[in-house]
């Protein structure tokens, strides 16, 4: 555990540091506020009504998180792999082969259904 | 050998029939029933009295369960394997035109399921094997069911599912009792279902009261007895008269027959200990049956709760233990096949010329159809017992029994051919007597083919009425063994 | 090592009743998420108590399988969506009885 | 880290998993470079020849599987014991992938709704739009349900071949999420479909949870996973019984959720009707066949000592199942949830088998084995289901498929041999004679009564009372109801079809006639190994 | 599953140095670090100020200080004394928290940076280096990407289009880049055997691996790039398509922050590469022949920030050279290349590693194993971009849904609605992009009707 602890105190400095700095820019610095000031940021134009039901996001980037939750795994896999390969030798080479292959299959399938074209 | 014929015989019948063009269908179906009806006689000729099981076979059907295709049969066996072959015959040719009334399957169906059902209760008459039992007694209920729904007056449908649920609950429950005899078999070291097998064990006597519930209800379902009777009236109001026929006269006999060959044959102690339970229900059936049968105004409903009545007879007789009892009961079964059949079909050609059931509707027939009328004054007499017609005879010794029992149940049983006398001639009088019904076509009388189907009936029961001999000496050993079996000695059968 | 087990059982239960209570698919399908990390949890602290190593192989593959769930997952309730409008599992009645 | 150890992997006995899943990957490949047109062809064919290939894979293991140590059984330990290759094992996988290939065949019918499968032409198009439109006027269909079915097929594989709670939990997602996804491509209909994919994701993956945790649990106290070392510690009892008793409530929670139990029963109806007629085919054949064999090997194999504390529960959940599930589907209207509910009380029938015993000690020479009844029953109601589905595919009016059980009214006018069929599946449920059923009922309520179960038994015969007023009740609606408008009328199926109807019949009479070798194959499947 | 007893526990004998410190060495180093840090971030601004200026011909900031330095640090007081603004649409909380996310991984990743060897500090022997242990770059991955809540929740929270597309522009590409990175230090794993820092540092003693792992080297600079957001692939702040990305609506210190967080992480990349690929505080090979003293005392740390800055001047120099990318271009850059090639990079290693390992092992097994990879990604390479794009697999509608009029959920963009019973706050007010003016991506175009 004892290796841990140092980033504690990193941890807890840095914390500090962020949430002065939030609080300060609260307490310093003027307060001219007005409606205009308040609203959302749009090019100056009437910022647009929040709509109920839900705000919404490309499909895309939802199809990017999968991917990517795929791929990490996939990485997770590999890092114990790599770090004890010298132990497993041929036989590991063999099986992440395989491995990965299967990942590919799927991998290919999504590049070939367009799951990784952007528009 | 030659009863897997008897049983493949009516079998291929359904099977052919169902295929053949419906112009021949009914020519075919007959020509198979008949052939069985040889079938059975051959067989019949090939019985010795008194040698117990007879014409057996046996082969090892599911070998992991002990199962076996046995066949065989003894009086008790044979007696209704007769009955069946006789009677199938007579309901297909009173049948000949009816199946094909509008709202009918057709004949065509209706011959295939009564080979079906010929073949299958052939096969519970010869089973000695009682998973095989098992799985042809559920299996009757297939062409029954199509039977009772397929023909007959409106309302059919539910009273085939009612008769269906009642059948199969009671096999069903039949069926725990049967598996648990397997398990019994099976702990004893030698899992088997042959009944000889079976019959060999010493059941403990917990295990055998409860296997007993198992068979009885079931048994009691089919029979029917009070309470679990209701089926019967629905059952042979809706369905043509051809139907009940086969239901009442052949497929409720496996109910008291099971009793003999199981309850008695596998459980004897059990069954002793259920004696005064049974034979108070068996009286309860009886007096019951006749009362309700008074009241109906149904002429089918009516007959149907005759013979909840005469099945209360025949349970009694059974379960009063004595050589005298058994006979008289097995005596019984036969007889009352004969007599109900008879009263079935008069009451269908009847029904067909007034086109109604109602009994409060008819009248004056006797004057219009005096033949009929006869044969209908027969069909009630031999129902209410008259001596000279066979069910007499059975009756007497039922009766005789009752009183060597108790002189209680005697006196009640002796009550019932009272009522039995009373509806009879009373729905005779209603029926057939009295004005003609005002603005109806006169009633026809029966045609040549009609008596010709119902003179074998009349036939028998005079027959057997003045000289039962043949039955009882059929009958009597397989008595004297199954009351052995029971632990009650032989003192001499009825003369 | 009992806390982190009790932690496990702790989180196993908000997912539970997460998953019981709440009406929006996704917050159903994240409370179950919660349900498998507890198990990973309770699982490690096993492995840990044990010795060996079984829990901890065991937490990569929930880890696989719960990706798979996820993607799987939000594939349905997203048709779903898209058909219904809304992500409440109450709206979902069209199977009754 | 010490020394790596490299496992031994038997190519040879894990033959029918290898080739399954390799078939399900080209699937995949076939799906990503081949063009539309011949997809079709080459995943039927792939999906068939995989199965098929497999099937043989099981026969010749099954031929030459060596005995276990003590001789009891017959397997192998494959994968560093993390999958059993035994007897009950591969009975399970050629039994599964036979109802596979029927499934394969179902899914592939394309005659039933003018020349297009069941399934939705893009799931991923909203319904009622244009996109819809197009895709149908474009005649696409999803020929990813082949790969998906041969994943599935793999999990239903695994699953009760896992030899320690990892594999298991693995094989039960493995088999679990593609059917939560072909559940939800219907192509009509599609608002049931995808609320059906719905419900079962979320309350599958809900169970898996549990059935995760129990793992953890169960871990915590035997520390380690796989089932003999669990067995291990459960007779001497080493740490705490509540962490075992609890995990076991878990672990069974999960188990028997997927075989659709009382009280965990409740995606059955809805996922049944709302998924396409095939996949509802497949899915209740197969699902059942896979998840009994991993609760047998769970329960006899790692808990076998612990029998005592979870046979109770069984035997509640057991009677539960079959009076719900019996008193339940009478009261539907729709064929598909009838099937449904009627799969309920199924599973507590064969629960009740596998209440019995199975271990050769404890029993008397020629006592059928729970294992033996539980394996038959499982193939008798897999064969008559998938049957019994198939022909619901083929009634039809203007709206596809009429699983409104009052529109099947004069079926039997209609269409004789369909009514008969249909029927003759029926009556081998309710377990009459001389139909597979009777003989599964037979085989599983003598081996619960052996165990002395007898109470369950009892409740099983009342149950089994019900459930016929059931299948009686549709029967009379096809053969002597009158038929409401212009009555239903009968698609002409394809030989596909048509074929699995026929070899469902045909399995279904024979088991029920001549049910010897099949049992004699149960037996000598024997025991689990450990 | 047989597996051994778990030795890990105790941290291996490459980790003995570590651990042993006293609270004041810990806390003193891990003060040192932040100063560091900030220090450098201010340097860092300031250097690119004055790089950019000088490739365009300009003279860049010289006013404060010596050569301008204090530049960066007027700006900073600046920005403290702006206003502090929240906008109303904002969900309060998580948009004052993003921020604070946004930074706090970025300082704590360098936790595990070796700077230098076993030197005297303060009397007392330590690393100069604040803690490290077996999983140390698992460990800063980890971490980094913690970072990234920040900076969505931050474009979510503000309750604007531009700040929420920015957000999830930049999050959608820093995990996509994220898994190139990764795959490219698994070959670095497979040479060093380990995970911990300090060890990879030591491993590279005779060859640093970014020689003789060239690819890994080049895959993970260009992901680092795009991890950074940095040009040319600093789409998420693209002002011509989204004004000022996820932080448009911060202002004052809260902007300081998530700006210091930026090039925190610039500089955290760089060391991170600095220690995998070029041998860390490890003076270059040739200077210990001339000088031996070179790898010893606090002289790493020279070369350590020698290195360092390399890194640095590379990313102003693709800034001041390079003009951004399209998102499509970029993403696929990211998919389609990257990945596929790191992929087959780790196979290739892995392989010459067992023959290396074990001489004379038979060729088929390997060839065969070799060829079903190598199959996969040439068809892959073949076939290319042709790749049909039914919808199926994408979750996308067919085309025709766009024109769905007055369907807000066209155009296959379903996503989960707040939690039920609406917004309950602010910026938890959901968005919408229906009727926004806005023609950011094709994404918020399908939405405009």
């Amino acid at each position: 555990m004892e290796l841990y602890t140092p980033i504690l105190a990193l941890a807890l400095i840095a914390t500090g540091f962020a949430v002065f700095s939030v609080i300060m820019s609260a307490v310093v610095g003027p307060k001219r506020y007005n409606r205009a000031k308040l609203d959302s940021y749009e090019c100056g134009i009437e910022p647009t009504p929040q709509p109920v039901g839900g705000g919404r996001i490309p499909v895309k980037y939802f199809i990017t998180a999968m991917l990517f939750i795929v791929f990490d795994i996939e990485i997770i896999f590999l890092y114990p792999w790599a770090v004890h390969f010298d132990q497993m030798a041929l036989f590991g080479l063999v099986e992440m082969v395989l491995f990965i292959a299967t990942v590919f299959v799927a991998y290919a399938y999504v590049w070939r259904r367009g799951g990784l074209d952007w528009d | 050998m030659i009863l897997t014929v008897l049983i493949l015989l009516p079998l291929v019948g359904a099977l052919v029939t169902a295929v053949v063009p419906a112009a021949v269908a009914r020519l075919v179906g007959l020509g198979f029933a008949a052939a069985t009806l040889v079938a059975g006689i051959v067989a019949a000729t090939q019985y010795h009295v008194g040698d117990g099981m007879q014409l057996t076979e046996t082969y090892t059907w599911i070998d992991s369960l002990g199962v076996h295709y046995a066949l065989g049969v003894d009086g008790l066996g044979l007696l209704m394997v007769l009955l069946t072959v006789v009677l199938v015959p007579i309901v297909m040719l009173a049948g000949w035109h009816e199946a094909d009334a509008p709202g009918n399957n057709g004949a065509k169906a209706f011959f295939a399921w009564t080979l079906g059902l010929e073949a299958m209760s052939l096969a519970v008459f010869t089973a000695t094997d009682v998973l095989l039992f098992y799985v042809v007694f559920e299996a009757t209920l297939i062409p029954a069911y199509f039977l009772i729904g397929g023909f007959g007056r409106a309302g059919r449908g539910r009273a085939a599912t009612k008769f269906l649920i009642y059948q199969l609950a009671g096999g069903l429950i039949m069926l725990a009792s049967v598996i648990g005899l397997y398990v019994v078999s099976a702990d004893a070291g030698n899992p088997s279902f042959l009944i000889s097998d079976l019959a060999a064990l010493d059941i403990d006597e917990t295990t055998q009261r409860w296997l007993f519930v198992g068979f009885f209800i079931a048994f009691a379902i089919k029979a029917p007895m009070f309470p679990v009777h209701t089926w019967l009236a629905d059952t042979t109001e809706k369905a043509t008269t051809g139907t009940s026929v086969l239901l009442v006269c052949i497929l409720d006999k496996i109910g008291t027959f099971g009793m003999l060959r199981f309850c008695l044959g596998l459980l004897p102690d059990a069954s002793q200990w259920a004696t005064p339970v049974v034979i108070v229900l068996a009286l309860i059936s009886i007096i019951y049956g006749a009362l309700v049968a008074i009241g109906q105004d149904d002429v089918l409903r009516l007959i149907g709760l005759t013979s909840l009545s005469h099945f209360g007879f025949i349970v009694l007789g059974i379960f009063v233990f004595s050589s005298n009892g058994s006979s008289g009961a097995i005596l019984y079964m036969v007889n009352h096949g004969i007599a109900t059949a008879l009263m079935f079909l008069v009451a269908g050609f009847l029904i067909r010329r007034t086109g109604t059931a109602s009994i409060r509707e008819m009248g004056g027939v006797e004057k219009a159809a005096p033949v009929l009328a006869g044969f209908f004054l027969v069909g009630g007499l031999a129902a209410a017992g008259l001596p000279g017609l066979s069910p007499f005879v059975s009756e007497m010794l039922v009766i005789i029994a009752a009183f060597d029992h108790h002189w209680v149940v005697g006196s009640v049983a002796v009550l019932a051919i009272v009522l039995a006398a009373f509806y009879a001639l009373w729905m005779y009088q209603r029926t057939m007597t009295g004005p003609d019904r005002v603005g109806a076509a006169p009633v026809v009388d029966l045609d040549r083919r009609e008596v010709g189907i119902l003179a074998p009936l009349l036939l028998a029961l005079l027959l057997f009425g003045f000289y039962p001999m043949p039955l009882l000496d059929v009958i009597n050993p397989f008595v004297h063994d199954s009351l052995a079996s029971v632990g009650i000695g032989q003192e001499g059968g009825p003369q | 090592m009992t806390q982190y087990i009790v932690l496990s059982a702790i989180l196993f239960t908000i997912g539970c009743v997460g998953v019981l209570t709440r009406r929006n698919a996704i917050v159903v399908f994240m409370c179950i998420e919660l349900m498998l990390n507890a198990c990973n949890l309770a699982f490690v602290a096993f492995a840990r108590q044990h010795g060996n190593l079984d829990g901890q192989i065991t937490a990569f593959f929930v880890m696989v399988v719960a990706a798979a769930e996820v993607v799987i997952g939000l594939a349905i309730i997203m048709t779903i969506f898209r058909t219904r409008r809304s992500a409440s599992v109450d709206d979902a009645s069209l199977l009754k009885y | 880290m010490t020394e790596f150890v490299k496992p031994s992997i038997e190519y040879f006995e894990l033959w029918p998993l290898l080739v399954v899943f390799g078939a399900a990957c080209l699937g995949v490949v076939v799906e990503a470079f081949l063009p539309r047109s011949v997809r079709y062809t080459a995943q039927v064919v792939l999906a068939l020849g995989g199965l098929v290939l497999a099937l043989v894979g099981v026969v010749l293991v099954g031929q030459d599987v060596p005995e276990y140590d003590d001789g009891a059984a017959r397997g192998v330990l494959a994968v560093g014991g993390t999958i059993a290759v035994d007897g009950p094992s591969l009975f399970i996988w050629g039994l599964v992938l036979a109802l596979a290939i029927a499934g394969v065949l179902l899914f592939a019918e394309r005659q039933l709704d003018g020349g297009v499968s069941a399934f939705a032409g893009q799931a991923a198009a909203v319904p009622g739009t244009d996109a819809e439109a197009a895709s149908i006027a474009a005649n696409r269909e999803h020929t990813e349900v082949y790969p998906l079915l041969m994943f599935a097929v793999f999990g239903m594989m695994l699953f009760p071949a896992a030899n320690d709670l990892l594999t298991m939990f693995v094989g039960l997602e493995v088999l679990s999420l593609p059917l939560y996804l072909l559940s939800g491509l219907a192509r009509r209909r599609r608002l049931l479909s995808q609320e059906a994919a719905l419900k079962y994701f979320l309350l599958g993956a809900f169970s898996s949870g549990f059935f995760l945790y129990g793992a953890a649990l169960v871990y915590g106290f035997a520390g380690s996973l796989d089932f003999a070392s669990i067995n291990e510690a459960v007779r001497n009892d080493v740490g705490s019984q509540s962490l075992l008793l609890i995990g076991t409530g878990l672990l069974s929670v999960g188990l028997l959720f997927k075989v659709g139990a009382v009280p965990f029963q409740a995606w059955t109806p809805d996922v049944y009707q709302g998924a396409p007629t095939p996949v509802t085919a497949f899915m209740a054949a197969g699902t059942k066949v896979a998840a009994f064999g991993a609760i047998m090997r769970l329960f006899y194999v790692a808990l076998g000592a612990d029998r005592w504390s979870w046979q109770p529960m069984l035997w509640i959940i057991a009677v539960l199942s079959m009076f719900v599930g019996a008193a339940l589907a009478i009261t539907q209207t729709d064929i598909k949830r009838l099937l449904a509910y009627s799969s309920v009380a199924h599973t507590g029938f064969i629960l009740t088998g596998v209440l019995g015993l199975q271990a050769s000690d404890q029993l008397a020479v020629g006592e059928i084995s729970s294992v033996q009844a539980v394996l038959f029953y499982l193939a008798t109601y897999g064969f008559a289901t998938i049957g019994a589905f198939a022909v619901v595919s083929l009634v039809r009016d203007s709206g596809g498929e009429t699983t409104a059980i009052d529109r099947w009214a004069g079926l039997g006018k209609e269409s004789p041999v369909v009514a008969a069929v249909f029927a003759f599946f029926l009556l081998a449920m309710a377990g009459i004679p001389l139909t597979s059923g009777f003989v599964g009922k037979l085989a599983v309520f003598s081996v619960a009564l052996a165990a002395g179960a007898w109470p369950v038994v009892v409740a099983a015969v009342l149950a089994s009372i019900i459930a016929a007023f059931l299948y009686v009740r549709v029967i009379k609606v096809m053969y002597f109801d009158k038929p409401v408008g212009d009555g239903p009328s009968v698609a002409y199926p394809s030989v596909l079809t048509a074929t699995t109807i026929a070899v469902g019949a045909a399995i279904t009479l024979v088991l029920g006639v001549l049910p010897g070798p099949v049992l004699d194959l149960a037996a000598v499947a024997g025991e689990f190994i450990r | 599953m047989h597996l051994a007893p778990l030795a890990a526990d105790l941290p291996d004998p490459g980790l003995a140095a570590f651990g042993q410190d006293p609270w004041w060495v810990i806390l003193l180093k891990a003060v040192l670090i932040f100063l560091v840090l900030v220090l450098l971030t201010l340097f860092n601004i300031w250097f690119e100020r004055r790089v950019v200026a000088r490739m365009q011909h300009r003279v860049g900031p010289n006013v404060h200080g010596p050569f301008g330095l204090l530049q960066s640090l007027a700006d900073g007081v600046k920005l403290a004394l702006k206003e502090d603004i929240i906008p109303k649409s904002a969900d309060k909380v998580v948009f004052l928290l993003a921020p604070i996310i946004a930074t706090v991984p970025a300082f704590i990743t360098w936790a595990v940076i070796p700077f230098g060897p076993v030197v005297n500090f303060f009397g007392h022997e330590t690393p100069l280096q604040l803690t490290d242990m077996p999983v140390a770059v698992l460990f800063m991955l980890a971490i980094a990407s913690i970072g990234i809540y920040g900076i969505v929740l931050g474009g979510w929270s503000s309750g604007s289009t531009y700040s929420l597309l920015g957000g999830l522009r930049s999050s959608a590409q820093m995990i996509s880049y994220e898994v190139a990175m990764g795959l490219a230090l698994v070959a670095v794993f497979l040479y060093a055997g380990s995970m911990s820092t300090s060890e990879i540092v030591a491993a590279q003693d005779r060859l640093w691996f970014g020689l003789i792992l060239l690819p890994s080297f080049v895959i993970y600079m260009i992901s680092m790039v795009g991890e950074t957001n940095r040009a040319p692939f600093d789409l998420p702040e693209a002002e011509g398509e989204l004004v000022g990305g996820f932080h448009t609506e911060y202002s004052s210190l809260k902007f300081a922050l998530f700006f210091l967080a930026e090039y925190i992480n610039l500089a955290t990349v760089s060391a991170i590469a600095t220690t995998l690929f070029l041998g860390g505080w490890a003076a270059p090979w040739g200077i210990e022949n001339v000088w031996e003293g070179a790898n010893s005392g606090y002289w790493p740390l020279l070369w350590f920030f020698g290195k360092l800055f390399c890194f640095i001047f590379l990313f102003v120099w693709l800034r001041g050279s390079l003009p951004r990318m399209r998102y499509d271009q970029f993403m696929a850059l990211g998919w389609k290349i990257l990945i596929p090639v790191s992929l087959a990079w780790i196979v290739a290693v892995a392989t010459i590693r067992v023959i290396s390992l074990e001489g004379n092992i038979n060729r088929t097994y390997l060839v065969a194993a070799i060829a079903v990879l190598l199959v996969l990604t040439v068809v892959l390479m073949f076939v290319g971009d042709k790749g049909e794009k039914s919808g199926a697999a994408t979750g996308e509608g067919a085309p025709a849904e766009a024109d769905e009029p007055h369907d807000a959920y066209a155009g296959g963009f379903p996503v989960p609605p707040m939690p039920a019973g609406g917004a309950v706050r602010g910026g938890a007010a959901p968005l919408t992009f229906a009727q926004s003016r806005t023609t950011v991506t094709a994404a918020a175009e399908e939405n405009h009707e």
